[in-house]
């Protein structure tokens, strides 16, 4: 089922940090949202949630450290039943067992409060509570961008395998291109609150035609090497 | 910010030049004149010994806020010497200097005061002394925080390895620091020690009559409530009026502070 | 040139640096990677003095390593600027006691690095991240330190102005010739830009290596681990 | 956890030691002698100088200072606050008394303190910059600076002169409290107006609580579970320095309401140089400080553990 959303638009302090903007996600894509810092990419991941969540839609969403998410006076257990609770999902204890497992936190003790983690297993926690009611988007919003680079590639692939075959899509916020390439089939370019450009992944790196999207195909990655 | 600013030099004008512009001598007793209400001639009435209220009040002024200056300004040398003390001189220092600090608070600092003041002997140096003696633990805490989170500051660390002095550095990065955060802190106690004196006056302990203070005016005054409650009205309304305008003043130097840390 | 020889560093019962000996020419970069908690920043405080090693000794030159005045680039670009003072002040802080203050080189670093001079008049808070950091790296070069550390340089950047971030030092290195010592976790930059690679982890150098060879073939299996990380998160692409 | 209580307890103990040595020092280094004051206090006439010296050595005060502290200090631990130098009568009991007079007055005190900054400042952070919220916070800044005895008074003129409605002087009935806890209550409650809705706001400002928000919780749990455990903190924190406000409070509303009790009880000691009876006093208010501060100290790490795991 296609997730539609048409006009979102945001104004700060009288100035326009979003256009408006028209959406659609199909069943199960993987859509990465790039852009540099202050392009408005979070504003729009915020406006996107808030409207499908308006329009009684299942999206979730993970920012991009664990403090944006977590109270650190709550331990992590209680975060998980209030999660249940607002999505009116009866407790069930299988189902957190599976999903923790899933994204290899299941050792974990829910009784402590989030700091008594450590930050790569608090992130993981927050991306397993989005996964709760199945839902039909997951935004992640920069959230390997807090982490070590191992700690990062497993829990984008504990989350990537455990989403495969599922019909949740992903919109993965980040303004980092070369990870995004990586990870998503297609590419919407952000530029001064607007998408200026949305390609399939390899179109885009490969013919970028916007100024916006050439910088960031040039500085994409590191090195070239063979692997 | 500027209108409060204004006031507050206000008051400094009244307490310095007060005496100047009062209409009669605070201690001239006119029998025949005692407990006047409010007139032409006596502003705000005069006391039991016919002396003019409003001249006592001007007067007082310089003995109710130039007194808590004073106090306020010793407690802030101490508290920001001892506090840097304690950020700055080491593991030992820092333990001696704050569990100091913890024994001076655990006594209620009127309590403090009304011992110190009633054992030294009634006056004015002991007043100062006990208000002071009980005013300079917050400035510690303070300074010592704000020394301590400097230490670690990344300009601070620049700064060392920029080979600066540490008088240079203590002039460049801490003053700047300290100094805002300290106003705020001795606007407080400021109006404190004005509530203090008075509290001391009042009570008999603090600056003795026939010398106009503000507490001790609100003392003579007390006895002649029934029959004129006027009089213990003004006295009282000065010390209200003082101790708000300083504790705005504190408020609005305090909203600029965080304005200008975090401007968004 | 720099000299660490088997340094040890304690933190109460724990070693937060055991046995680290590295060295590094004038001209040359060295980047030592790891993950947080590795030992970095122990590492830098320690070359810089802050720390004393339990065990080992750092030198440049055969003296103390403050004698030479090295200089430090910091994570966070704005912490290394008092937030009440202006830009200008704080980066001629190395060089106020040099009469007269050496306007021509400040001038010409300030074309290399892309700075405008109103730039310099502003407060830290009125600069954007990328122009904190490239005004950090004029205040740690203004004095021509032969030393220069960099603690993260690259983290708060997004990932476009890392890479013209990188290229900026790079640029300046050739010219100036000071040794680089990078802290990082970011092995695409080490890869990229270093001479030779260290990595650091639980306070002890596990490899030392050229780039070349560790990305061909890690000698451990943390390297690997390292490695194949930094390939899914898109640090490197795929050679043609 | 248990290993940071253990450590606030030793803290308090070494403070309660200073408390001590302080207390006696002051006494012992105030001016004049003391054998002659306390002679002088007891039979009220010119004494011969050997009546004085008999007085030293019954007191205790002949054996410089740390005998001296040593001869006060061991008695205490037993809990005997020694006799009145004047009477001659233990301490103990009239300090008990007095007490029994203070303690309702300062639990009144902050119950109408609470009663009224509590709903006052939740009512006034419903709209930040409104104008409940404005008239909150000038009533606040306003109640800061009116000195508690002032305010006695002219709650005296009002109530019990003007309209008779209640009893003034003394403590003789229940309605004789109604006065002085009202007094001590509105200072109470303008200190605690401005804490608890600055921490309201800054619980509201926390940077976790659009994710929430984002994650379905409604706004009422928000409220309940995330607001209000956050904005109790520094509640918490200052409820140390509100009882020194309290207890000095209490100390001049006994004066102007003619009350017993442990403020009047304590101006009567100091003005008969009655050096036992000032002791007690001041050490029992350091210790009820200490206490109480130990106890929020320890509230604090209950609700927020990560400051013990700071310091250790």
């Amino acid at each position: 089922m296609t997730l539609s959303v048409s006009g979102l638009g945001a104004v700060r302090s009288g100035r326009t940090i979003l256009h408006p903007t028209s959406l659609e996600i199909a069943s199960g894509d993987r859509i990465g949202l790039v852009g540099a810092s202050g392009s408005g990419k979070s504003t729009l991941g915020h406006a996107l949630i808030d409207d499908l969540r308006a329009q009684g839609r299942g999206v979730a969403h993970v920012p991009q450290s664990p403090d944006e998410a977590l109270d650190p006076l709550r331990s992590l257990e209680f975060h998980w039943n209030e999660a249940e609770l607002a999505l009116k999902a009866p407790p069930d204890a299988d189902r957190r067992k599976r999903l923790l497992s899933a994204l290899k936190i299941a050792g974990g003790d829910l009784g402590k409060r989030p700091w008594g983690w450590s930050r790569g297993m608090q992130q993981r926690f927050v991306i397993a509570m989005a996964l709760i009611g199945s839902p039909e988007l997951i935004v992640l919003d920069e959230p390997t961008s807090a982490l070590d680079p191992v700690i990062a590639a497993d829990t984008m692939d504990l989350l990537e395998s455990h989403l495969n075959g599922t019909g949740t899509a992903t919109l993965l916020i980040t303004h980092d291109l070369g990870l995004a390439a990586r990870r998503v089939s297609r590419l919407m370019v952000m530029d001064e609150g607007r998408v200026v450009e949305a390609a399939s992944t390899q179109d885009l790196l490969e013919c970028p035609r916007t100024g916006a999207a050439k910088s960031l195909c040039a500085h994409r990655s590191w090195l070239a090497v063979p692997c | 910010m500027r209108s409060v600013i204004a006031l507050f030099g206000a008051f400094v004008l009244v307490a310095v030049f007060g005496p100047l512009v009062a209409p009669h001598d605070p201690s001239a007793i006119n029998v025949p004149n005692r407990l006047s209400s409010p007139g032409a001639e006596w502003f705000l009435g005069t006391d039991a010994l016919g002396r003019d209220i409003l001249s006592r009040l001007l007067h007082g002024a310089r003995w109710s806020l130039g007194l808590a200056f004073l106090v306020s300004v010793i407690g802030l040398l101490i508290g920001t010497l001892a506090g840097l003390a304690a950020a700055l001189g080491g593991r030992l220092a820092d333990w001696l200097v704050m569990r100091t600090t913890d024994t001076f608070l655990a006594f209620p600092d009127l309590v403090a005061a009304v011992v110190i003041a009633g054992l030294l002997g009634a006056g004015t140096g002991s007043l100062v002394l006990a208000l002071s003696v009980t005013g300079w633990m917050r400035y510690a805490r303070v300074a010592r925080g704000i020394g301590l989170s400097l230490a670690t500051r990344g300009y601070v660390l620049q700064a060392k390895l920029a080979g600066m002095s540490p008088l240079a550095i203590a002039r460049w990065h801490y003053l700047p620091s300290l100094l805002p955060s300290l106003t705020v802190v001795w606007t407080g106690m400021f109006a404190r020690a004005i509530l203090g004196i008075s509290a001391l006056g009042f009570l008999g302990f603090g600056v003795q009559p026939p010398l106009p203070e503000w507490g001790t005016m609100l003392l003579d005054a007390r006895i002649h409530m029934l029959s004129t409650p006027l009089q213990m009205i003004w006295p009282g309304l000065a010390v209200v009026v003082c101790v708000l305008v300083i504790n705005l003043a504190g408020d609005a130097l305090r909203d600029a502070l965080a304005e200008r840390d975090d401007p968004a | 040139m720099l000299r660490v020889e088997s340094v040890s560093v304690r933190r109460g019962r724990t070693m937060t640096l055991e046995d680290v000996s590295l060295s590094l020419e004038p001209g040359r970069t060295l980047a030592v990677v790891g993950e947080s908690g590795a030992g970095k920043s122990t590492l830098i405080a320690a070359v810089l003095g802050f720390l004393r090693p339990w065990r080992g000794e750092i030198s440049w030159a055969g003296a103390p390593v403050r004698d030479c005045a090295p200089s430090l680039v910091m994570q966070e670009p704005r912490a290394a600027f008092n937030p009440t003072l202006t830009l200008r002040r704080s980066v001629m802080e190395p060089v106020a006691a040099r009469r007269p203050p050496p306007l021509d080189r400040m001038e010409r670093l300030c074309r290399g690095l892309e700075l405008t001079h109103d730039l310099l008049d502003r407060r830290p808070l009125e600069v954007s991240i990328g122009q904190a950091q490239r005004l950090g790296l004029l205040r740690a070069l203004i004095a021509a330190p032969p030393l220069v550390l960099f603690d993260e340089p690259l983290s708060a950047l997004d990932a476009f102005t890392q890479k013209r971030t990188a290229r900026l030092i790079a640029d300046l290195q050739a010219e100036e010739g000071f040794a680089a010592l990078i802290v990082t976790h970011d092995l695409g930059y080490a890869c990229a830009y270093a001479d030779d690679i260290a990595v650091l982890r639980s306070g002890r150098i596990e490899e030392l290596t050229r780039p070349k060879d560790f990305i061909a073939s890690p000698r451990t299996a943390y390297g690997r681990k390292l490695r194949d990380a930094a390939v899914a998160l898109g640090a490197f692409e795929r050679a043609a | 956890m248990t290993r940071g209580i253990l450590g606030l307890v030793l803290r308090a103990c070494v403070v309660l030691t200073g408390v001590a040595l302080a207390t006696f020092a002051l006494l012992w280094n105030a001016p004049g002698d003391p054998a002659l004051a306390i002679a002088l206090a007891r039979y009220d006439t010119v004494v011969p100088a050997d009546v004085i010296d008999r007085v030293r050595v019954e007191a205790g005060l002949d054996g410089g200072f740390w005998a001296a502290f040593k001869g006060w200090v061991g008695p205490l631990m037993a809990g005997d606050l020694g006799r009145s130098s004047v009477t001659g009568r233990a301490v103990w009991p009239e300090l008990a008394a007095a007490g029994s007079y203070t303690v309702p007055l300062a639990v009144a005190g902050l119950g109408i303190g609470l009663a009224i900054s509590v709903p006052l400042a939740v009512i006034a952070t419903r709209a930040p910059g409104g104008w409940t919220d404005r008239f909150a916070v000038a009533l606040a800044s306003l109640g800061a600076a009116v000195p508690a005895y002032w305010l006695g008074l002219l709650l005296i003129l009002l109530f019990a002169v003007h309209l008779g409605w209640l009893p003034a002087m003394g403590a003789r009935t229940r309605a004789h409290v109604i006065l002085p806890a009202l007094t001590l209550g509105l200072g109470v409650a303008a200190s605690l107006t401005r804490i608890i809705r600055s921490g309201i706001l800054e619980a509201r400002g926390q940077q976790f609580l659009p994710a929430l928000r984002r994650r379905g919780v409604s706004d009422r749990a928000i409220g309940r579970d995330h607001v209000v455990p956050h904005a109790a903190i520094p509640v918490v924190t200052v409820f140390g320095l509100e009882l020194a406000f309290l207890l000095e409070g209490t100390v001049m509303v006994e004066v102007i309401f003619g009350r017993p009790g442990l403020g009047s009880f304590l101006v009567a000691a100091i003005a008969a140089r009655d050096f036992p009876k000032v002791q007690a006093v001041v050490l029992l208010t350091a210790l009820v400080f200490v206490v109480v501060n130990l106890l929020v100290d320890v509230v604090y790490r209950l609700i927020d553990p990560r400051i013990g795991e700071r310091d250790a």
